[in-house]
């Protein structure tokens, strides 16, 4: 009993130091401070902290505030496929639906959010949010798909060990990429951020403040963080490398990880939903569709062991 | 000093700003700005990510009345600080950061529920002389088809465009909203996130005899620009940057002066060469519905022809002239009838709007 | 599944901790109750109302679509061992439903209306 | 029940979860707001996800929560689009026909409890495989190959058909009665340039 509380606490400060890791970088890459901003999310979250929580006239308390725990919950739940050290928490043979499974109750849990406060801004966001999951599900799962191909399994581990000679990100870039930016998606962050625009005063963030507002902002880089880190695990191996203990190395592909993607992202203006929508099934759904068939064709060759 | 006083002073060291500007003090809202950026204080998106409310000049009747009510928005801990343009900056922000721990340090008096305050602020319509029954209109006696609701009637029908008769909702986007034109209120109606019926008008200006000029080169001037479109395009490096542009480009620094112009035009070079950004915005708010031919002298007349324009002035090269871009409120409400949400905001932060040069105060608005 | 359950519990555990630290921390225990925020005018009705998603067509294309999800995740598992005849049928139907998308895309329907 | 098929917490498991399924499916019916109705419909069918969990039945466990969630949040969209009222701020019923729809459903509900318990259910053979996940691959890809033919025309199908119907606008609109224009006339441009 106690290795399982073990194994779970685990699971979970690796997923809130991810996140905690995440959210620094992106706050270097906003404001150009220096390595001192590393300090600066564990500030905003005392800060939320302080503050006072709000409500707004005629509300739907319920779903709002379940909504708004449930990002967090989530991002967390996503955590159990991810390997940290050399194993996850929940091994089964559909490890990676369960990620993509976590995602997808985001829709849910985003756009109750906009749904909640009975706001302008905040609704105009969730939508912004659904309409984004149209045009980003299906090539995350495409991305997803590709990977356990590769490697005949749904399961996490087992992706990992296929990766032994080669890893997937030679065979697989477009998966790669793809799986990246639609994890940036679900959690609605640069060029994504969208839901949450400036241009809507915040978005389905809009109205939130204290803890429910903290929730929120941690459940996205949680689940940011995850993402780096299962895209390390999926696409670069996860802990394989030479010298270097494996956690060590897979560390660091997920620090690398996270850099591109905060360096690329923070790069990028938002991409807005209403293009997106038709660029993600006129390019996203067939490229991946057509690295899926590469994938399909190598395993047939037996390239992939 | 004990512990929680510590922390809570820690925790609030880099407040988030809401700013709040009269019409006529935009150069002193660049000052505050550059000088929140060296502090990393981030700008809030709304009351409910704020800690500080700065309100730059003196508000005329009507914004006072919104900050009003933006101020009943904000959570506590909180400050409300009246920034003034001969004051030393710095010396008042520090103020407002000690005060801001202050108001952590206390509880402030329970606020009366938004139901109150609907019935306190809000315009009674029709019913004024009816023993303000807006503190609880649950008896659905106004004028609304549907009757009230918590005080609050709900959405009208109307035809769209679709053919559909949905709900269409009343709804204002100003005068406090990140990268609005200072003092610009749109009202319309909105039909999922499209807005009809758009009317667009100025709130009153400022009272204080020291706003209302805007000493600044054009340059400096497009770079604001830039920086509010950036902002609300979803771009907050790019937009940081042009900020920054801005301060240089503003200040007075001669030997500068080349350094300077450099930093701009990698701005501007920056802004206009983003595919992402071209792909983003190009084609809406378009004057001639993207009939423009490639190679027209005339810059499209979208919202990316305005990013261009204002990027070549930004960078101070010569403009290309913007196709038909609205200059009175009349021309930009006719060009946002029928637009989306975020189109309307990207129109609006492209337009050049001309400002009546003298303060709009009506006689009945006088203060 | 205890393990998810386990899992589920402690990032509840952490949910409720973050209430506790909030009342603990923040001077003003109950909520501030407000209007909703529409950028300094009053509101003058209930938000949430009858809302126009003007990209409704999509939602078709994509519940259709999503559907083949069932199939491909398991398709994935068994390619390596039933060979080629598993990749042709599946590209096949991808092939059919892709056709969809390319119709759909000539009518518009993926553009808001 | 034979308990060397369940062991004691999955059948706990399973009896809660089906209480909060049908609980979260009264439910349905008995609240005013669109969207809470929506959204105790996913909990019913996440309940059942649960369920399919704690029968270590992890794919379609999983699956079951990634589809039922997905559509939920698109029926909200359609439900919050065309029913009246859909916060339920002004009290409403969601039933229509209260008395028939009630007598159909307990009907059901007796037939289907009847059946349940009465019919002669074959007890299991054998042991359930490691990869449930690559049993039902190879089902699909093997003895079922027909079935996902069929469905794939159907949705095919469905595709064509929901476009045709849910659209008002068609290519002759976009690009002429000739579908010569070189640039399609939309209200909103779209991310591509046709």
């Amino acid at each position: 009993m106690w290795g399982l509380w073990t194994a779970v606490g685990l699971v979970v400060a690796a997923g809130l130091g991810l996140g905690l890791v995440f959210a620094a970088a992106d706050r270097v890459a906003l404001t150009g401070a220096g390595p001192k901003a590393l300090v600066e999310p564990v500030r905003s979250a005392l800060r939320s902290l302080l503050e006072q929580r709000r409500t707004t006239l005629a509300p739907d308390r319920l779903l709002w505030r379940t909504a708004c725990a449930a990002v967090p919950v989530l991002a967390l739940l996503s955590m159990a496929v991810v390997p940290v050290g050399d194993r996850t928490l929940l091994s089964t043979s559909a490890d990676l639906v369960w990620f993509n499974a976590m995602e997808a109750l985001l829709w849910a849990a985003v756009w109750l959010i906009g749904w909640g406060p009975n706001a302008v801004h905040s609704l105009v966001g969730g939508y912004r949010f659904l309409a984004q999951g149209v045009a980003y599900e299906l090539p995350l799962m495409f991305a997803i798909i590709t990977a356990g191909l590769g490697a005949g399994s749904l399961r996490t581990t087992d992706v990992v060990a296929a990766q032994s000679d080669l890893w997937f990100v030679v065979t697989m870039p477009v998966a790669f990429v793809v799986f990246l930016g639609s994890a940036a998606a679900f959690a609605f962050w640069g060029p994504f951020a969208a839901p949450a625009g400036a241009d809507i005063a915040g978005g389905v963030l809009s109205e939130l403040s204290g803890v429910e507002r903290l929730l929120v902002e941690a459940g996205r880089v949680v689940l940011l963080g995850a993402s780096a880190a299962m895209a390390a695990a999926l696409f670069l191996g996860g802990g394989s490398g030479p010298w270097l203990p494996d956690p060590v190395w897979q560390l660091l592909k997920t620090l690398l990880v996270t850099a591109v993607l905060v360096g690329v992202g923070r790069r990028l203006p938002v991409l807005r939903p209403d293009r997106a929508v038709e660029l993600a099934w006129m390019v996203l759904v067939p490229a991946t569709l057509l690295q899926a068939l590469v994938v399909a064709l190598l395993v047939l060759a037996g390239a992939y062991g | 000093m004990d512990l929680t006083g510590r922390i809570r002073r820690w925790a609030l060291g880099r407040p988030r700003v809401l700013v709040i500007d009269a019409p006529g003090g935009e150069r002193f809202r660049w000052q505050l700005e550059d000088e929140l950026d060296r502090r990393h204080w981030p700008l809030a998106l709304s009351p409910a990510d704020t800690d500080l409310a700065l309100v730059l000049g003196r508000p005329g009747a009507q914004l006072a009345a919104a900050i009003e009510l933006l101020w009943s928005q904000v959570p506590q801990p909180r400050h409300r600080q009246d920034i003034a343009a001969d004051g030393d900056l710095p010396a008042q922000l520090d103020a407002a950061s000690v005060a801001l721990v202050d108001a952590a340090n206390r509880t402030e008096p329970v606020q009366p529920g938004a139901q109150t305050q609907l019935g306190n602020l809000g315009p009674e319509p029709d019913d004024v002389d009816d023993e303000h029954a807006g503190h609880s209109g649950h008896e659905g006696h106004h004028m609304h088809h549907g009757g009230d609701v918590a005080g609050l009637a709900m959405a009208d029908t109307a035809p769209d465009r679709d053919g559909l008769t949905l709900d269409v909702l009343r709804v204002a986007l100003g005068p406090v909203l990140p990268g609005w034109p200072t003092g610009l209120v749109l009202t319309g109606s909105m039909q999922g996130d499209v807005l009809t019926g758009v009317e667009l008008a100025w709130v009153d200006g400022s009272d204080d005899p020291n706003h209302g000029v805007l000493q600044a080169t054009p340059q400096a001037v497009a770079m604001d620009q830039l920086a509010r479109i950036l902002l609300v395009a979803g771009w907050p490096t790019a937009a940081a940057a042009a900020r920054r542009a801005r301060r240089d480009l503003s200040g007075s620094h001669p030997q500068r002066a080349a350094q300077t112009q450099r930093a701009a035009a990698r701005v501007a070079s920056r802004v206009r060469g983003s595919r992402a950004l071209r792909w983003s915005v190009q084609g809406i708010g378009s004057t001639d519905r993207g009939m423009t031919p490639a190679g027209s002298a005339h810059a499209a007349g979208d919202v990316w022809g305005g990013v261009r324009h204002w990027c070549d002035v930004a960078a101070g090269g010569e403009p290309v002239p913007v196709a038909g871009s609205p200059r009175s409120l009349t021309e930009a409400s006719i060009l946002l009838e029928g637009s989306e949400l975020a189109a309307a905001r990207l129109v609006v932060a492209t337009m050049d709007l001309e400002r009546p040069a003298t303060r709009v105060e009506t006689e009945s608005t006088g203060v | 599944m205890i393990a998810v359950l386990a899992l589920f519990t402690m990032a509840s555990a952490l949910v409720v901790a973050g209430y506790g630290a909030s009342l603990a921390l923040s001077r003003a225990r109950r909520p501030l109750e407000v209007l909703p925020f529409e950028s300094g005018s009053l509101p003058q009705q209930h938000a949430v109302s009858r809302y126009h998603a003007r990209w409704y067509a999509v939602t078709v294309l994509f519940l259709a679509f999503d559907m083949e999800m069932i199939f491909m995740y398991p398709w994935a598992v068994v390619v390596a061992d039933l060979g080629a005849s598993a990749v042709i049928e599946m590209f096949g139907f991808l092939a059919v439903l892709f056709v969809g998308v390319v119709y759909v895309w000539r009518e518009g329907a993926l553009r808001w209306t | 029940m034979n308990d060397t098929l369940l062991s004691d917490p999955a059948v706990i498991a399973v009896v809660v979860l089906g209480a909060v399924s049908v609980g979260s499916g009264i439910a349905v019916f008995v609240v005013d707001s669109m969207a809470r109705a929506t959204f105790a419909l996913l909990v019913s069918f996440l309940a059942i996800a649960g369920v399919l969990l704690a029968l270590d039945l992890v794919y379609l466990a999983v699956v079951t929560a990634l589809m039922m969630t997905i559509e939920m949040a698109i029926m909200a969209v359609f439900m919050i689009m065309f029913m009246m009222n859909p916060a339920g701020l002004m009290p409403m019923t969601m039933v229509h026909n209260g008395r028939g729809s009630a007598a159909v459903g307990f009907v059901a509900f007796v037939a289907l409890t009847v059946g349940i318990w009465t019919t002669d259910w074959p007890s299991r053979r054998g042991q359930p495989p490691a990869d449930t996940t690559r049993q039902l691959g190879e089902a699909i890809m093997g003895s079922h190959m027909l079935v996902m033919l069929v469905v794939g025309i159907g949705l095919f199908a469905t595709i064509l058909s929901g476009t045709i119907l849910a659209t008002g606008r068609g290519r002759y609109d976009r690009f002429g009665a000739d579908l010569r224009a070189t640039r399609p006339d939309d209200p909103t441009p779209g991310g591509l340039p046709r």
